[in-house]
């Protein structure tokens, strides 16, 4: 049959424990960076962000352990990597987001983002984002169905869409919504923003009463995870930096050309997944380019066309797709900014990635 | 149309890229992406194809169009088509023998190109001014550019990987070009002046 | 072609030869082709222009095609005049003008977005609108078909006259969900404003150039059977 | 394709061979994987798959006619061009036919009716089969290659409307509540739904030959 292909198949057989064990590591202290994140969700939207968080993570795993069987390999489970991308999948979608839904993202995310091409470090884009990006093309108005935070019944009751029964399009709420807390409108800021031009403040963004996915509204608690990582070196600090800064100074350039028109950039920063994607999802090891130089690209790109798409798009919001594009032009980027020297720590980097 | 120039340069080299959202060109496409280094060459030369077609087609459209004889347009598009590479083959091979070698390979491949003939049937339909049409002609090469390279970026990246064996082949090119569609989706209504 | 420089063996008359008598054949196949389906493809062509018509001027029997210049209105000939906005009259089963349809086209969110309107004449307004083609996102975009909020925007949509009868009165224009005020505004479908906004953009373009052509010769139009 | 067409010439397929090539072994959607751009551009819906699948056989057949006919009196150095003048001939004429026969399908199908003349297919058959064989051996296995085709846009079309819309030629099949993947008829579906198609023939593929493994095994043993 057609086996041809690389030279790594030999790989499969002779387990490097050295590397595995490091990345089982980092990735147990990424779990753990984000749990502070779904705790904050959980608290914000109650028990339709938590079964949706539990439900998307185990579905991940999964899919995961199912692709191992079928490919004959061992378990990949104790990686964490399948239980990163189902809670990063989790806080990207909207809070009641029906869990079939859901399901049908973690599964994609899964097969299509890692399984297919060889797994953990051969992913060519984020696992969850490739989800995510799937469900919006496949459902795009339920992904763009939000719940309000902190209703008082947020506890007690399900919001009425997750639980829709499989295959089958879920309950219009925007009724049910208006009931669980006044005056919600059921827009994002960001589409508040770029159809009535109305700003949502950063008070409003950090005490977390905007209107967002599961996991986006908490800057704070994200950057100070973000630190954590980043201070014991289980991150690349310089793409977050790059993404936020990129982001920053192209919406300063166009607040300065039409300050009416443009919003500031505080909340070009605190608005939609920005803070999520440039600290969690955009620093994914495999899919981001390993030159020192070609890291500040990649940022600076996220970063840029993120605002591209967010003001002059048909979205409203670009991060994902901005990450998408990085990830796959990744491979482009670390081969023009080449060292011409190979060094060591970089060939060997090199071939993880 | 009035499409302005630059919403149908963003258009057509990404919201609706040729290769990924119109599937045009999808052969070479699939064909000649295994490499970074003829993506380049091919997208350069594809391009150069692509408007010099354009350029013809605008002209034959006007002549067949004063002559009353739109009967006669995709036959006389593609004669004319398949001539123009010839030419373009001829030419740079007696003026520009360096540029000859790098994309001389790639110049018949071209001619059954269907973004070459894609081109001239939409800038007909749209009805696109002179213009328009070039600058329709080079975003979409552009575009096509694009989507080679990033592919080939991806599959030089892939050939380290332990791909499962039945995603090999054409499938696994195919499964990448569906996420890079994906991706592309982001810029959906980009350049619609919206 | 450049091959036949390199091989002189076939005497290039047998090539010219060859490739003329096939070209004549193909000729031959392509005009027949053409003179054969001419008629069923003009029939064809009216039953789908019709349809669109009726389907925005309800109860409406018959349908003629005009040019509108800046000269006045005359009925649509081979030859369509510089600068000509076309538009259809469409008459009841007695032969009393039933309304005006014309066509407007805006830029969506995936493709452009082409509407028929209808409009009347004796009110002023655009009484309904159909989509003649679009390419918008299906389950969002294609609610301007379907949803009957949106749909309700034009069963009386302003389009009077300025004064001068040189441009509408007040631009048709599309707002933001929930915000409509004025009857010459369309409330756009939430979630799908781009495409929306198309249908606003399409149709104001359309009435600013038709309807200034049109309404100084509307009496032309009167019992056109 | 040349090799395999040359091997053909000198084993003499019966007719019945001839007409399987293109819909299994051949086939030139899920074998040999051309001509792909109408194949996703056009499969939103198990229609316009058919319409293009029958338009596209028919342009094969008429041209594998037509140039096997000529295929003795065409010098080899002006044959391509030949070809081609045939094949935009008959795509010119069935773009008429269907304008007369449907124009709800002509404006579904839009420009790649017209982009049937750079379909590789049919070039490809033009000059690997058709100008080597006489007229009904090369109309037969031209007719395969269509239905083949067709075969394939229609395993596409089909899949992309029952997920993407809930229907199959325009029917429901799942009640007014079924939620349309709407990716499935979104560029992205239709690489997706290709790719899937192709896995699920290599999966086969390397299940009969593992199993055509063990049994060997067993033989040895």
């Amino acid at each position: 049959m057609k086996t041809t292909m690389t030279p790594g198949i030999e790989l499969r057989t002779s387990p490097h424990v050295v590397k595995g064990n490091s990345v089982e590591r980092i990735m147990f202290h990424v779990v753990l960076a984000l749990l502070p994140i779904a705790a904050f969700s959980v608290w914000q939207y109650g028990v339709s962000a938590l079964t949706s968080l539990v439900t998307i993570t185990l579905v991940c795993i999964g899919s995961e352990r199912l692709f191992n069987r079928l490919s004959g390999q061992p378990s990949t489970l104790s990686d964490w990597s399948a239980t990163i991308t189902g809670l990063l999948l989790a806080l990207s979608l909207p809070p009641a987001f029906p869990l079939w839904m859901g399901a049908v993202a973690g599964f994609v995310a899964i097969a299509l983002g890692k399984a297919l091409f060889g797994g953990i470090g051969y992913n060519v884009m984020n696992p969850a984002l490739v989800g995510r990006a799937f469900v919006q093309a496949a459902f795009p108005v339920a992904i763009t169905t939000w719940i309000p935070a902190f209703s008082p019944n947020r506890f007690s009751e399900f919001a009425p869409t997750t639980f829709t029964a499989p295959l089958m399009m879920p309950p219009d709420i925007s009724v049910w919504a208006k009931q669980a807390l006044d005056g919600f409108t059921g827009a994002t800021p960001l589409a508040i923003w770029k159809f009535d031009n109305v700003l949502a403040t950063p008070a409003d963004f950090l005490s977390g009463s905007v209107t967002a996915s599961t996991g986006e509204t908490s800057a704070i608690l994200i950057l100070l995870c973000g630190m954590y990582l980043a201070a014991r070196k289980f991150l690349d600090w310089r793409i977050p930096v790059a993404i936020l800064g990129s982001a920053a100074l192209t919406a300063l350039v166009f607040q300065a050309i039409d300050p009416n028109r443009y919003p500031d950039p505080l909340f070009v920063l605190l608005s939609g997944g920005l803070m999520l994607g440039a600290v969690f999802m955009a620093t994914d090891m495999a899919t981001s380019p390993v030159t020192p130089k070609g890291v500040w690209i990649y940022g600076a790109l996220i970063g840029v066309v993120t605002v591209m798409i967010r003001y002059f798009g048909g979205l409203t919001e670009g991060v994902m797709y901005a990450i998408l594009i990085a990830n796959a032009l990744a491979p482009l980027i670390d081969q023009v900014t080449q060292p011409r020297v190979f060094g060591q720590v970089k060939a060997a980097k090199e071939k993880k990635a | 149309m009035h499409d302005s120039l630059s919403q149908i340069f963003i258009a057509t080299m990404l919201s609706n890229n040729f290769v990924l959202a119109m599937f045009l060109g999808l052969c070479p496409f699939l064909g000649v992406s295994g490499k970074l280094n003829t993506a380049l060459p091919m997208g350069a030369a594809t391009t150069f194809v692509i408007m010099v077609a354009s350029l013809c087609a605008f002209g034959l459209n006007w002549l067949v169009t004063a002559l009353d004889m739109q009967y006669l347009r995709l036959i006389s598009y593609i004669v004319i088509i398949a001539s123009a590479v010839q030419l373009v083959e001829m030419f740079l091979k007696k003026t520009s023998p360096v540029l000859f070698r790098a994309l001389g390979i790639y110049l018949p491949l071209i001619t059954t190109n269907c973004a070459v003939l894609g081109v001239a049937l939409f800038q007909t339909a749209r009805e696109y001014s002179f213009l328009q049409a070039m600058t329709f002609a080079f975003g979409g090469g552009l575009g096509f550019t694009l989507a080679l390279v990033m592919m080939a970026g991806l599959r030089e990246r892939l050939r380290l990987a332990i791909v499962p064996n039945v995603v090999q082949g054409t499938a696994l090119s195919l499964m990448l070009a569906g996420l890079l569609s994906l991706a592309f989706m982001g810029f959906a209504g980009l350049g619609s002046g919206g | 072609m450049s091959e036949a420089t390199l091989q002189p063996a076939t005497p290039s008359a047998a090539m010219i030869r060859t490739l003329g008598i096939l070209s004549t054949i193909c000729g031959v196949l392509i005009v027949s082709a053409y003179q054969i389906t001419l008629e069923p493809v003009a029939a064809n062509k009216k039953i789908a222009l019709e349809r669109a018509v009726f389907k925005v001027i309800p109860g409406a029997h018959s349908v003629k095609e005009f040019d509108a210049t800046s000269a006045g209105i005359q009925p649509a000939g081979a030859i369509v005049p510089e600068g000509a906005v076309k538009f259809y009259a469409a008459y009841d089963q007695a032969g009393a003008l039933k309304g005006i349809a014309a066509e407007g086209a805006g830029k969506g969110y995936a493709d452009t977005v082409r509407v028929m309107y209808a409009y009347d004449p004796a009110r002023q307004v655009i009484t309904g609108i159909g989509v003649v083609s679009m390419r918008e996102t299906p389950g969002i975009g294609d609610k301007i078909t379907t949803d009957p909020a949106f749909l309700k925007n034009f069963v009386a949509l302003d389009v009077k006259l300025a004064a001068d009868l040189k441009a509408l009165a007040n631009a048709v224009k599309t707002v933001k969900h929930g915000s409509k005020q004025n009857a010459w505004e369309i409330d756009a479908i939430s979630g799908a404003t781009v495409t929306s906004k198309a249908v606003g953009k399409g149709i104001n373009a359309s009435a600013q150039k038709l309807l200034p052509l049109l309404v100084p010769h509307l009496d032309k139009l009167q019992g056109g059977k | 394709m040349a090799a395999s067409s040359l091997n053909h010439g000198q084993k003499q397929p019966t007719n019945m061979e001839e007409f399987m090539e293109g819909i299994w072994k051949q086939n030139p959607t899920f074998v040999m994987v051309l001509g792909m751009c109408p194949t996703l551009a056009v499969t939103v819906s198990a229609m316009n798959a058919i319409s293009m699948g029958l338009a596209t056989t028919f342009v094969l057949v008429a041209s594998a006619l037509l140039v096997s006919l000529v295929r003795n009196i065409v010098p080899s150095q002006v044959r391509i061009a030949a070809y081609i003048l045939i094949i935009a001939t008959f795509v010119t004429v069935v773009d008429y036919a269907i304008q007369a026969i449907s124009l709800a399908v002509y404006d579904a199908l839009g420009a790649f009716i017209q982009l049937i003349v750079v379909n590789c297919i049919i070039l490809g058959r033009a000059e690997a089969h058709a100008a080597k064989n006489p007229p009904t051996r090369a109309a037969i296995n031209a007719v395969g290659m269509g239905i083949g085709f067709t075969i394939g846009l229609f395993a596409l079309g089909s899949v992309r409307e029952i997920l993407g819309a809930g229907k199959l030629f325009g029917i429901a099949l799942f009640g007014p509540d079924f939620q349309p993947w709407v990716v499935m008829v979104l560029p992205p579906g239709g690489f997706f739904v290709l790719a899937s198609w192709l896995l699920l023939f290599n999966w086969l593929d390397s299940r009969k030959a593992a199993k055509a493994q063990t049994e060997e095994g067993r033989i040895h043993a």
